[in-house]
C-alpha cells in the first residue's frame, strides 16, 4: 500500500496509525479527567482540550526529541506526545510526589528540560517570550532544531504575544507559534476580544507568514507544521499557524458554558477531527475495524493505568512545601 | 435594616447600588459581562446596566487598568476586575507607575479615582498563580491605597468607600470567603471608612493584627486562649495602606504585646511594617517581641496536603498567641 | 486670495500662517532648551523633537479644547498648541512651581485636564491603554470628541501597545494613533527593532486602517489627520498615521549620536519641514518676507520670555516632596 | 594585583570576563549593543562578542526577562539589562511569577540562573521614573535573590556571583555611584559571595544597616559620631535577599542598638523586614527600638530642592544615629 501524499509531507501507514492512538489517547485523557473531577477526585482545574486534540496530534507528529514545545493549558495531550508518562501526568493532575510538579502545581504548570518541554505560568501569553528565548540559543547554536509555542486567540491579546513575536520576527528564530484559536477566550467569542477575523494576519505585524487553516484536520495541521517546521529548520524564521478550532467542554469543568448555543457546539461537534481521521484511514485500507478496537482498547489500558498509578503514588510531604525554592 | 448576604453578593450588591447611585462608575474586565465574571461577582449587573458600563475586555490587564486610569481623568470612576489576583503583576506598570505617581505629578491638580478588584488568596487549592497575596507590593507604593476586608459588611461597605475614594485603590477580595463570609448587610449606604480598622474581640492580655480570611481562625484561636485566662484583642486592620495605627496602639496601650498573622508571605509581608513601626514608636510599651505567624517564604502550592501545611489556622495561631503571652 | 486647497480639507491663508508660527515657535522652543541643558541651566533629561515639528503641528493643528491628547517625550509643542503656556512649560523644565508638575518632575510627566492633555509616565507605550480610556468615555457619552495619542516606533514594540490598539479597534473607539516613525529608538535602528517596514501595517492586527505618510510635510500631515478626526468623530473609529520623520538630535541632548552617519543626517535636514512650507507659503503669497521676519521676532520674543518667567518663577520649597500624593 | 576601578568600570570588567570565561554568558537588552547602554556599562562588549551574545533588542522589558528565562533553560547565563530600574516594573510578571517560580514548580528539577541588572536609586536629577529603588518588591518574593553593591569591588564581585548562582538574580547597580565610587579592583575572579554583609566600619556603640548608595553618608556620618565619643559599626548588607542575619546579629551582640538607612521609602522598604525580625529574635538584646532613616513615603521627585530634600545625607544621619545612641 503505498504511502500517503496528501500534499507535500508523506506519511506511512504506520505513521497514519500513530496518529489515530495519539487522537484516540489524548481524548481519552482529558475524558477520564472529566470524570474524576466530577467525581470529587481531582481537585485541580481541569481545561480540557476535547474537540481540539488534531492541533496537539498535528503540530506534536515528527518533533525531534530535541525540538522544544510550550503547550497551554488545553495542551495536556503535547506532553505526552512529547514522551512524559501518562501515569506521571496523571500524578501531576492529583497532586502526587511523582507529577512533575511533586505536588506543587498541576496541569501544564511544569515542564521537562530533557524531553524539551517548558511549562507554564497560568499567565497566558507568557510562555511565548521564553519560546523565544529558547529559540534563540537554537540560533546561536546554529542548530536545525525548532520551538513549537501554543497560545490561544485569546491570548494573542496579550502583551507579552507581541513583545514576543516581534522579537522571533527580529531575529528570525527558529519557532512556530501555534494559535488555538477554538472561537472562545473563557465566555467572550473572538468578535468581542478583537476587530479581525484571523489571527493569522497578526503575523504580518512581526515580518514573517501567518496561515489560517482548518484545525480539526489532523493531516491539515500537519502539512503546515511540517512546513513551517522545514523553515524554521533551515533559518528562514518564523511561523504563524492559526488552527481553527472548538473546545467542546467549558471553559474549566466547571463552566456550564451557557454563552454559546447548542447549534454551535452541534455544528462543531459534527466536525469532530477523530471519526473524520478515522473514516479516511478506513477508506485508504489503512485502519481496520479490528485494529480501530486494539487501539481503544489500548487506550483505555493506558489511562486506567496512568489512574491507577497516580492515585497509589505518595503523597507530598508537607515538608516539601517550603523546598526546591533555590538551587 | 440589614439582610444576611454572603461575602460575594455584598461586593456584588455594593457595585449595584453604587452604578445605580453614581452613572460615573462602571465596571470592566475579563468575563465580567454577561458571563458575570469567574466567580461570578457581576452577575446580573450586564443586565441591568447594559454593555458600556459592564465592559467585557480582551485579555490584557495592563490595558485594563490603563484605560480605567484614563476614564478616571474624564471624571469616571471605572472599577475594574482581575480575574485573579495573581494577574495583577501583568498589570503593575499601569498600577505603581501610571496611578500611583500621577496626581503627584500633576502638581495635585489631578486624581485617578479607580477601584481594582483582586480575588485573593489561597485554601482552595488553586497553587501557584490563583492563591496569591500580593497586598505587600501595593502597600510598598506611595499614591495607592489597599484594602482587604473579611466579612460581607465590610466587602460592601469599603468598596463603596473605594468607589467614592478620589485615589486609585486595590481592593483585595479574599477568594475563600466568597461563598464561605455570610453576615448582616446593611441595605442603603453604611460606608466603611479606609483607614479604620475593627476590633473584632476585645481583650486586655494580647492584641493580634490580621485581615482578610485570617480572622475567623484568629477569632477561634482568642476564644481557646479565653478558656486558658488569656484575653486576646482581635484587630481586623481591613484596612492595609493606610493602615489604623491609632487602633493598633490604643490596643497596645492595654495589651502591651502583639502577634500578627497573615496569610501571604513574611519576608516584607504587612507584618514588617506593623512590626517595625511599633518597634520605632512603642518600644518602651512592649512587654515581649512582637510576633510574626504568617505564610512562610514560599509559593502556595497546589496540593492540599502541602497547602494545608503552612496556612496559619487555629491551632498554630493558638501556639503562636501561647508564646506572645507567655514571653 | 483663494483658500488653499491641498486635498480634501480647505485652510485659510490666516490657519496657513498660524501653522507655520507654530513650526517656527516649537522649533525655537526646543532649541532653546538645548542651549539651556548645554548651559547647565536646566538640569532634566531634555529629548527634542527638532526635525518632527510638522507632526505635531499638522496632527495638533485644529484640535478643539475637548479633544484629548496624550503625547510623548518630543512632544512639548503639542502643549503649546494646545493652550499650555510657553512659561508655564519653560517652568516644567526649569522644576518651578509655576510649572505642570510644580518641581515633581519635567518634560511631559503632567498633563491638564481642562486642556485635554495627558501627561504620561517614562514608560513607552503606557499612555496608550490610557488614551483608550479617554476615547472610550467619549464613545459613553456620545460624543464626537476625539483623542490623538502619540507614540514612537521603537514604542510600538511594546506591550501596551499591543493592548491599547487592540482595545480601541473592539471598540471602534474615537481615536487616532500617531507613529512618530523618527528611524531610531534611542540608537536602534527601526530594522533591528522590527522585521517589517512600515509600522502603519501593524492596524491591520487591529481591524482598523493604517497609513504611511511623509512626516515632514506638514499639510500632509494636516490632511491625513483630518481625515481620520472625521472618520473619529463620526463614529468609524481609530486610525493610526505612521509618520515617517528623523529626529535631528541625539536621543536627549547627551546622545552624541554616533550610531548614524553624517550623510544619512545631512540628507533629512535637507528635508527640513520648515523651509519646505515657507517656500510653499511664499510661491503662494501666503506669506511675505516681511510677515515670515515679524513671525520670527514673536517667537524670539515668546521664547525669551518664557525662559525669564520659568528663571524668575519661584523654587518649589523642600516640604512639598510629600504633599500632593493623596487627594 | 589589582587596580583602581570605577563603579561602572567594575561592572563592564566582570561581564568581560565572565563572558570570556563561560560561552553561555550572553548580554541582552536595549541600546546594549554597539552603542554600548545608556550608562555606557557595556562599551566595548559589542566588538568582542558580536552580534549573538550581545543582543540588541527591541523595547520590550516582558520579553527581555521571558527570552532569558527561556535561554536559561537551556544552559546558558543570560544577564538582561533594564536601562533603568524603574522600567523593571514591565517586565514584573516576568521576574515574579515565571522566573521566581519555576524551580519549585518544576519539582526542584530545573533552575533559571539569569541576572537582571536594573541600575536604579537617585540622586542624579532624574526624577519619578529614573531615579527608583524597586528592591523590596523583589526582596518580597520567594524564589529570587537580590544583591544591592557599593563599592566598585563588590559591583564586580557580585556580579560574578550572580552570573554563577543557579537562581534569579536581580542586581541592582546604583546609577549616583557609577563614576562616582572608584575603588580597588582585583584582576581576575574575586567573587563577593551572595548573602554576606560587610562590616565598613567596626564599632561597639551602634549598628548601622545600609547599602548602596547610602553607605558612604553613613560611613560620614559615623565619623562624625566617633569624634562625640560614639562608635558606629556600619555593616553594608550588599544582599538584601537573603540577607546576612548572622552578621547582624553579631553586630547587635556588641552594640544592643540598630539603625537601618536607606534611600528606598520608609512602608515596606527592607528596612521594615530588618526590624521585625530584631524584634522576634533579638529583643532582649536591644537596649533601643530599632529605628529607621529613609526616604519618606512619596516618589522621587525631579527637582534639586525637591529631591535634596528627603535623601539621607551625613547631617541627617548623624541626627538618627544621636537620637539610637542616646536613647
Ligand atoms: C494574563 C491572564 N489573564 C487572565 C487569565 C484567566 N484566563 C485563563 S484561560 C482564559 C481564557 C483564555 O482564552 P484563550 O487564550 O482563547 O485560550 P482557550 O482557553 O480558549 O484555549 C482566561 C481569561 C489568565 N490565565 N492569564
Ligand atoms: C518601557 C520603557 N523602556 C525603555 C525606556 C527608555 N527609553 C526612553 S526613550 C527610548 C527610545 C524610544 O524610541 P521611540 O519609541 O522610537 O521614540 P523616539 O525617542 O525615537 O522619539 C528608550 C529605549 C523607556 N522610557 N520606557
Ligand atoms: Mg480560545
Ligand atoms: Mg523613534
Amino acid at each position: 500500500m503505498p504511502s500517503i501524499k496528501r500534499t507535500k509531507f508523506k506519511l506511512s501507514p504506520e505513521q497514519l496509525l500513530e496518529m489515530f492512538y495519539w487522537l484516540k489517547l489524548i481524548r481519552a485523557f482529558d475524558e477520564r479527567l472529566s470524570i474524576l473531577v466530577k467525581q470529587g477526585k481531582v481537585r485541580s482545574g481541569v481545561y480540557t482540550g476535547i474537540g481540539q486534540e488534531a492541533i496537539i496530534v498535528g503540530t506534536g507528529f515528527g518533533l525531534r526529541k530535541d525540538d522544544y514545545i510550550c503547550p497551554l493549558h488545553r495542551d495536556l495531550g503535547s506532553f505526552l506526545m512529547k514522551g512524559v508518562e501518562p501515569g506521571v501526568m496523571m500524578s501531576q493532575m492529583f497532586a502526587k510526589t511523582t507529577g512533575l510538579s511533586k505536588g506543587r502545581d498541576s496541569a501544564l504548570h511544569s515542564g521537562v528540560s530533557d524531553l524539551g518541554i517548558f511549562g507554564n505560568t497560568s499567565m497566558l501569553g507568557a510562555n511565548l517570550p521564553v519560546a523565544a528565548g529558547l529559540a534563540l540559543t537554537y540560533k546561536m547554536e546554529h542548530t536545525d532544531n525548532v520551538v513549537v509555542a501554543y497560545f490561544g486567540e485569546g491570548a494573542s491579546n496579550v502583551g507579552d504575544f507581541h513583545e514576543a513575536l516581534n522579537f522571533a520576527g527580529v531575529q528570525r528564530l527558529p519557532i512556530i507559534f501555534v494559535c488555538e484559536n477554538n472561537q472562545y477566550a473563557y465566555s467572550v467569542p473572538i468578535e468581542k476580544s478583537m476587530a479581525i477575523d484571523d489571527v493569522a494576519d497578526r503575523a504580518e505585524s512581526y515580518g514573517f507568514d501567518g496561515v489560517a487553516i482548518n484545525g480539526n484536520d489532523v493531516l491539515a495541521v500537519y502539512q503546515s507544521t511540517q512546513g513551517a517546521l522545514a523553515r524554521a529548520r533551515s533559518g528562514e524564521g518564523p511561523t504563524l499557524i492559526e488552527c481553527k478550532t472548538y473546545r467542546w467542554h467549558g471553559h474549566s469543568e466547571h463552566d456550564k458554558a451557557f454563552y454559546r448555543t447548542n447549534e454551535e457546539l452541534a455544528m462543531w461537534k459534527s466536525r469532530d477531527p477523530i471519526p473524520t481521521f478515522t473514516t479516511y484511514l478506513k477508506g485508504l485500507h489503512v485502519l481496520s475495524d479490528q485494529q480501530e478496537q486494539d487501539i481503544v482498547e489500548r487506550v483505555a489500558k493506558v489511562i486506567d493505568e496512568a489512574v491507577e498509578f497516580a492515585m497509589s503514588a505518595p503523597d507530598p510531604k508537607p515538608e516539601d512545601a517550603v523546598t526546591d525554592l533555590y538551587a | 435594616m440589614s439582610k444576611d448576604l454572603s461575602y460575594l453578593e455584598a461586593i456584588r450588591e455594593a457595585l449595584a447600588e453604587e452604578m445605580r447611585r453614581d452613572p460615573k462608575v462602571f465596571i470592566l474586565g475579563e468575563d465580567v459581562g454577561a458571563y458575570g465574571g469567574a466567580f461570578g461577582v457581576t452577575q446580573g449587573l450586564h443586565e441591568e446596566f447594559g454593555d458600556m458600563r459592564v465592559v467585557d475586555t480582551p485579555i490584557s490587564e495592563s490595558a485594563i487598568v490603563g484605560i480605567s486610569i484614563g476614564a478616571s481623568l474624564r471624571g469616571y470612576r471605572p472599577v475594574a476586575e482581575m480575574q485573579f489576583a495573581d494577574f495583577i503583576s501583568c498589570a503593575f506598570d499601569q498600577i505603581v507607575n501610571q496611578a500611583a505617581t500621577l496626581r503627584y505629578r500633576y502638581g495635585g491638580r489631578a486624581s485617578v479615582p479607580i477601584v481594582i478588584r483582586a480575588p485573593s488568596g489561597g485554601n482552595v487549592s488553586g497553587g501557584l498563580y490563583h492563591s496569591q497575596n500580593p497586598e505587600a507590593w501595593f502597600v510598598h507604593r506611595p499614591g495607592l491605597k489597599v484594602v482587604a476586608p473579611s466579612t460581607a459588611y465590610d466587602a460592601k461597605g469599603l468598596l463603596k468607600a473605594a468607589i467614592r475614594d478620589d485615589n486609585p485603590v486595590v481592593y483585595f477580595e479574599h477568594k475563600f470567603l466568597y461563598r464561605r463570609a455570610k453576615g448582616p448587610v446593611p441595605e442603603g449606604d453604611d460606608i466603611v471608612p479606609i483607614g479604620v480598622a475593627a476590633t473584632r474581640r476585645e481583650g486586655g492580655d494580647v492584641t493580634l493584627l490580621t485581615y482578610g480570611a485570617m480572622v475567623t481562625p484568629s477569632l477561634e484561636a482568642a476564644d481557646r486562649l479565653a478558656k486558658e485566662g488569656v484575653e486576646v484583642e482581635v484587630i481586623d486592620l481591613r484596612t492595609l495602606m493606610p493602615f489604623d495605627k491609632a487602633a493598633i496602639f490604643a490596643s497596645l496601650e492595654k495589651t502591651s504585646r502583639v502577634l500578627i498573622v497573615h496569610e501571604d508571605v513574611k519576608t516584607l509581608g504587612i507584618g514588617a511594617e506593623l512590626s517595625a513601626v511599633i518597634m520605632e514608636e512603642r518600644f518602651d510599651r512592649l512587654d515581649a517581641p512582637v510576633m510574626r505567624l504568617t505564610y512562610p517564604d514560599t509559593h502556595p502550592p497546589f496540593s492540599h496536603i502541602l497547602e494545608q501545611a503552612n496556612l496559619p489556622n487555629p491551632d498554630t495561631i493558638t501556639g503562636a498567641l501561647r508564646r506572645v503571652a507567655s514571653y
